[in-house]
């Protein structure tokens, strides 16, 4: 057959497929992180980032996402994972089959991809603790509501914590129970905290919704403004944790980067040949009243794309 | 020759009326147990309130997936339904502005649309209820992340005042947790208590009731006594639906905000609450006022496991056995049903 | 004498079966009609078409001279007809008073009037029932009477009555001829379907006679042979083929002091101390009032209930089936009362139902051989004259009295030692029931044993060798075969409370 | 006068193939989307295997659900069973260092323990089958994530010098991508196929396969014949069990770990496979090879989707309706329905 006589001549000009499976897009987080990602994507031409696959907290449909993208041959994958094993495997799939990976948010257990980005979760769930101690210097009673129990950020987020206010030992964690990041299960729970505990002093939501979705019952029970939200993901949308800081719902939260900017120049480079870092782990930023205005700002997406 | 062998009047009074508090018993079971151990802290008005009122949108879906079970069909899609209202009662608060009694109706009609589709699935495309409002559960949930972009929608809307505006105030009384009606009224449980009442009364009292358990009981029969099956299996879809789309601004304005996830298996809870409350799934056998037990008895049992600090996984180990023991405890035939002789 | 109603040139075809073909029919006021043919020959068809079961139909149907057009229940109900259908048609968990003006109710209910007015129509059939009571509670026959109550509740002009005494004993049989009376001669049109020609006789002014779902004429006087003539396209056997019965066989079935316990909630009757024996090759039949406990006598035998006292024995052997299983592992069978609900499982086929409870008999390295089951089937099905496509058509599409063959050949398949029949020829057309008499004898010849239960007393008295009567569930007569007499046995079936022997 | 009105034996084979071919109008429909859009990407082994792989495990809580559903019960419980087991065999692996062949029995016989008390509930204390899983289905989740201690077990168990133990090497032919049995064989898809080919002869060939049927068909009808009614019963509620446990080594190697979550909501995929494959909640009416069919439309349609790049989204839409297109379409009487007139 004839080669083709487009405009573009030689043919030099290259488009790159890249397909994101992403572990649950009706997270709030997750969404925001899509968008980003779709954001930071379209500012390389010759990358299109194919609709995003959504896994619907199933392992089992990302494994299978992951397979379909590479019967696709797209030229880069990224994943977010539910889980660090159940991807393993697959992961390890598209690596034999030449296709380079980057992990974001969740790790693997093979360190056969291109890239890791993430945020520390541990570390995350320290500075929440310090700012706890901060909050609380004659110390105090904690209650503590719990992602998935069986989700890695869960275990870190209460691992970074339990570790930073063991440095005031007046400190307490009274009471701790899972409500798997939604707000809807917090609420009911924090009011049978208020009921069983009348010296609460502070409340610590491994993400925002649980966060707020405690403050609601305590606003309703009239303690809100004895009680101090700590909350993480720091989402700079509508009814995101950033927002909350402002309407001093929440005395803080700790943004639990996306690393979709990161994720969009890691991709851009392999494409192109140069060297990336293999692992890229985040920092966090408190936020505080102070900052939080500008912080929205800078994360808004909602005017562009 | 034939009431003869009844017990005499008296007696048979009473035992029927025993029959029917028998029906209670699972509910005084987790009523005792939440005394016992937690004594004025589980019996107190707050308490109850919450406890109730958490489970309130839940309930009310559980009243119409009543209606469809009583024709023998069932509805799985009622929490993805309440999803989609929710979203839309937020969307309109939040987008346009829209008085609270402005939002009801609107969602009320959104549930009832895809309701309709469903009954018109199962009726005229004679789909098994199962796998039509199995399909619109997916249909919908995916309708809801489409519009709201996944992300969730606040209600508690601001004015350029910082202040929240006046349809989002008053949007709280729905369920914002601390919010009653006339100060003291929490809507949701008072929402959830009338649709029992007017459903109850339609089901007992009405000739539409009496044509939905007449579908369920034997739709053959129903179908030559002139019952028109079809328009009854159609609105009690449509009914459940409504119903739904009822319950979703309740659920936006408890969680302050509509979660595109919301309502996510709320079908298997509004379901439990119907056949703890005796509900048969083969159809034709069932009430309101079951229901309404059987929702109680889910809600309190979470409240009294919580309240005793129960660990999470024994709360699913014991929250399980219970329901089979109240289940057993409330059968009518209870004191027969082990001396067997009775025909399988 | 005006036309009330006319049919004509009806057809109605199902997937395989032309059920009705040309078939027309006209009713005056006050007259009533009896529809006759053999089992399957389209006569529930043809009325189902006029009560409005079926949406399409050839034909023209005309109500008091004008063209009807009928294609819904609603439609029939409008131009003032009304169906007791073959099969009972009420909703279990409802109150008689919903299930009689179901379709019909004010749009708030009037519970109220409902009640009155069925508590007054209970009354006018002599059923002495609370109008609360819930059907699911209530017997077959008394089940059958509220049908012909909700019938009777609406304003009719035509009235269909398909085989509506089938469970019902001569006390009520009676008392519904009343009901009819009284309705023709307020000019209401009735028709009515019955396999049994004596009440024909007694009750129809003009029988109109169906063949293969065609029309093959009709006579205003009953001639017991004129009309199966008519009915099968040739003469028939004797009816009753029981000569000299009596058998001085072994025996087989003993029962001694049997007692069960009623039970309220289902209306069933307790059995006290009931004793009898069957020896083999000999027809036991059990005469009784409906809700006697004769059913419940067959089914106890049959291991469907615990007995609370008493005791049996089969063969010689201790007799303590626990459940039918074990019943059928001795070798009885049990020909249930109420086959739709009893016997067959509606939405399977044929070969499926006859199958059933002898598989083991087909097992093969613990398969079942299907080729052989097949042929036994089939064989069975034939001999049985069963009117179907085939073994593989679906049960629940078979006209009534074919249902009941399909029962008997799947337990004829099982090679029954001892056959226990309840009501064994209810809904089943002369010929047929001259045949399952037949085979009754033939059985009993082979050496079976035969109990029998039935509420036509002339088959009672024609087919068996003794007779007992049960009146609640106390056995207060027994007869040989000579020496009873329709009196005799109803006078010891209502003997309340006091035994007589002869 | 009998046999005689049958159509002649060429017609009447015709035309039952014609009504077997009919089920699978919805599985062709799939495909020939999937030919049309995707071609050889859609239609090559690796795809398809890895399509059927992802489903195989809940494919086979489908054939045990299948059972319970052909005998009128339903069985909410197999994802929980599923995920205890998948639990047992990670843990089997990692802290006893069981072989594979010894893991698998194991886990059966734990599925197998959990569906027989569901029987035994349904049967014996005359629970609705609905209530009983469904509280069973809490039970195991709780005991599940109470023995992990909500921590997922991994499968890769490495030996001191850093390789797989034998025993996980094993392990992870019973499904980790990318593992195959003989170097072709993808174990998931294999165990599936010959789970659905033998219980498609359990229920066609044996007496236990009809009196399945007979006890969904009427099981008093049922009981008079001599069917052990109450066996029945309990025996495919244990089938179901057994199956579940059979699968959780599957999922568990599919995943290279055992999460205490893994298996939730399996119940409705595998619900719906049987009900897509014809078979009715009423009981008594159902095939495997219909459920096998039901299953191959699912995951399909989920690969065809995917590879379409369709955004999540619109699959939630897509996939609602296109199921309910192959379920009309799959009507055995598709031609004849819309003509009207068949009884009830
Ligand atoms: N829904 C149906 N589908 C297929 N065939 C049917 C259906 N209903 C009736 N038939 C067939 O139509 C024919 C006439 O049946 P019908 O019930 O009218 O007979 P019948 O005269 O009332 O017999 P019986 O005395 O046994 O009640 C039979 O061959 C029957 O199998
Ligand atoms: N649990 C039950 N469910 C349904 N029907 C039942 C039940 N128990 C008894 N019956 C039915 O109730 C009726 C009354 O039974 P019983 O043995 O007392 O009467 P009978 O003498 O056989 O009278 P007849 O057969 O004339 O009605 C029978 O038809 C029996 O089959
Ligand atoms: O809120 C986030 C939650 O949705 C995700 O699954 O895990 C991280 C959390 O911060
Ligand atoms: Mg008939
Ligand atoms: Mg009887």
């Amino acid at each position: 057959p004839a080669p083709a006589t487009s405009a573009e001549s030689g043919g030099e000009k290259k488009t790159f497929v890249v397909g994101y499976s992403q572990s649950n897009n009706a997270e709030p987080y997750r969404a925001q992180l899509n968008l980003q990602l779709q954001h930071f994507m379209k500012q390389y031409q010759d990358i299109e980032l194919l609709p995003i696959a959504d896994a619907r907290q199933s392992s089992a449909t990302q494994v299978s996402q992951v397979q379909n993208f590479i019967t696709q041959k797209v030229d880069a994958l990224i994943v977010s994972p539910t889980e660090p094993a159940p991807l393993t495997a697959a992961v390890q799939q598209a690596c034999d089959a030449k296709i380079p990976v980057i992990i974001l948010d969740r790790t693997v257990n093979t360190d056969c991809y291109t890239a890791f980005i993430g945020g520390d979760n541990v570390l995350i769930g320290r500075k929440a603790g310090e700012e706890a101690v901060k909050l609380l210097p004659d110390g105090g009673n904690i209650v503590e509501l719990r992602g998935i129990l069986s989700n890695q950020p869960q275990i870190d987020r209460d691992k970074g914590f339990r570790e930073a206010i063991a440095a005031n030992p007046k400190i307490k964690i009274i009471a701790d129970r899972e409500a798997k990041w939604l707000k809807e299960q917090a609420t009911p729970i924090m009011q049978q905290w208020l009921a069983q505990h009348p010296d609460i002093d502070l409340v610590y939501g491994h993400n925002d919704p649980m966060a707020l979705g405690a403050y609601l019952a305590a606003k309703a029970a009239g303690k809100a403004e004895q009680i101090r939200f700590l909350g993480i993901d720091g989402l700079a949308i509508p009814d995101g944790g950033i927002r909350a800081v402002q309407l001093g719902q929440l005395s803080a939260t700790f943004i639990y980067p996306t690393g979709a900017k990161e994720a969009a120049e890691t991709v851009n480079k392999i494409l192109h040949g140069q060297q990336v870092e293999k692992e890229q782990v985040l920092g966090t930023t408190q936020v505080t009243k102070d900052n939080a205005a500008d912080l929205y700002k800078q994360f808004d997406l909602s005017g562009q794309n | 020759m034939t009431l003869d062998t009844a017990p005499p009047g008296g007696l048979r009074r009473t035992l029927s009326a025993l029959g029917a508090a028998q029906a209670y018993i699972g509910l005084v079971l987790v009523l005792a147990v939440g005394i016992a151990t937690k004594g004025e802290m589980f019996l107190n008005e707050t308490n109850l309130t919450n406890a109730i009122g958490a489970f309130a949108s839940r309930g009310i879906l559980a009243v119409g997936v009543t209606l469809v079970i009583l024709t023998g069909g069932i509805d799985l899609s009622v929490g993805s339904l309440l999803g989609i209202a929710s979203m839309t009662a937020a969307m309109m608060l939040s987008k346009h502005s829209l008085e609270p009694w402005q939002i009801v109706p609107i969602c009320m009609v959104v549930g009832a649309f895809f309701g309709f589709l469903n009954g018109a699935g199962t009726t005229w495309l004679r789909i098994q209820s199962f796998v039509m409002t199995l399909a619109m559960l997916s249909v919908v949930r995916g309708l809801d992340r489409q519009v709201s972009d996944n992300v969730s929608v606040g209600t508690q809307i601001t004015g350029p005042d910082g202040q929240l505006t006046p349809q989002a105030e008053a949007f709280q009384l729905f369920g914002t947790p601390g919010h009653n009606l006339f100060g003291r009224v929490y809507y949701p449980v008072l929402a959830f208590i009338v649709v029992c009442v007017v459903f109850h009364l339609i089901l007992t009292k009405t000739r539409f009731g009496r044509h939905v358990y007449a579908v369920g009981g034997n739709p053959t029969a129903a179908r030559l006594s002139g019952v028109n099956v079809t328009a009854v299996t159609i609105a009690v879809f449509t009914l459940s639906g409504l119903l739904a789309g009822f319950a979703g601004p309740i659920d936006a304005a408890y969680s302050a905000s509509a979660d595109p996830q919301a309502g996510q298996s709320y079908e298997l809870d509004a379901i439990a609450a119907a056949v703890i409350g005796g509900a048969s799934l083969a159809g034709g056998k069932g009430t309101i006022a079951g229901t309404f037990v059987g929702a109680l008895i889910l809600t309190l049992l979470d409240n009294v496991l919580g309240l005793n600090a129960v660990s999470d996984n024994w709360q699913l180990v014991i929250k399980g056995l219970i329901v089979v023991v109240a289940v057993v405890l409330q059968r009518p035939d209870l004191f027969t049903f082990f001396r067997g002789g009775s025909r399988s | 004498m005006t036309t009330v109603l006319a049919m004509r040139a009806i057809g109605k075809s199902f997937p395989g079966v032309r059920a009705l073909d040309g078939v027309s029919l006209s009713v005056g006021e006050g007259e009533v009609v009896a529809l006759l043919g053999e089992n399957g020959a389209g006569k529930s068809t043809l009325m189902n078409i006029l009560a409005g079961v079926f949406k399409d139909y050839e034909g023209e149907i005309e109500i008091g001279g004008e063209p009807a057009r009928i294609h819904s229940p609603k439609d029939a109900r409008r131009h003032g007809i009304a169906m007791i259908h073959q099969e009972l048609n009420l909703v279990p968990e409802l109150s008689i008073a919903d299930n009689i003006f179901l379709g019909r109710e004010r749009v708030l209910l009037d519970r109220k009037d409902m009640e009155t007015r069925t508590a007054g129509l209970l009354r006018g059939l002599g059923l002495d029932l609370s109008p609360r009571t819930l059907v699911k509670q209530c017997k077959i026959a008394e089940r059958q009477l509220i049908e012909v109550a909700k019938a009777l509740s609406q304003n009719v002009r035509v009235l269909v009555m398909d085989e509506p005494t089938s469970a019902l004993a001569d006390a009520e049989v009676h008392r519904l001829y009343q009901v009819i009376r009284d309705l023709t001669g307020r000019g209401v049109a009735v028709i009515y379907i019955s396999h049994r020609l004596e009440e024909l006789e007694e009750i129809a002014d003009r029988v109109v006679v169906l063949r293969d779902g065609r029309y093959v004429g009709e006579r205003t006087s009953v001639d017991r042979d004129d009309l199966i003539q008519l009915m099968v396209g040739r003469p028939l056997g004797e009816l009753f083929p029981r000569k000299n019965g009596g058998s001085d066989g072994p025996e087989l079935l003993r029962v001694e002091r049997l007692s069960v316990p009623g039970e309220a909630g289902s209306g069933r009757t307790a059995l006290r101390e009931v004793s009898l024996s069957v020896r083999s090759g000999e027809i036991v039949g059990v005469a009784g009032l409906m809700g006697a406990g004769r059913s419940e006598l067959l089914e106890t035998i049959f291991g469907a209930y615990r007995p609370s006292g008493g005791g049996m024995s089969l063969d010689g052997r201790p007799y303590r089936p626990r459940s039918p299983r074990q019943a059928i592992a001795r070798g009885v069978a049990l020909v249930a009362e109420d086959r739709k609900g009893q016997s067959l499982v509606l939405g399977n086929t044929i070969g499926f139902n006859a199958g059933l409870p002898s598989l083991k008999r087909f097992l093969r390295l613990g398969v079942i051989d299907r080729r052989r089951e097949n042929a036994a089937v089939e064989q069975q099905v034939r001999e049985l004259r069963v009117k179907a496509p085939g073994t593989r058509f679906t049960v629940g599409n078979l006209s009534g009295g074919n249902q009941q063959k399909v029962v008997l050949a799947k337990w004829l398949l099982t090679a029954p030692s001892l056959i226990l029949m309840d009501e064994p020829t209810r809904g089943i057309d002369v010929g047929a029931k001259a045949e399952i008499h037949a085979l009754m004898s033939e059985l009993a010849a082979a050496g079976k044993a035969v109990l029998v239960a039935s509420s036509e007393l002339p088959e009672l008295l024609a087919m068996c060798d003794r007779i007992l009567v049960l009146c609640e569930g106390r056995i207060t007569a027994e007869f040989p075969r000579g020496r009873a007499t329709q009196e005799a046995i109803l006078e010891a079936a209502m003997a309340r409370q006091q035994v007589t022997t002869t």
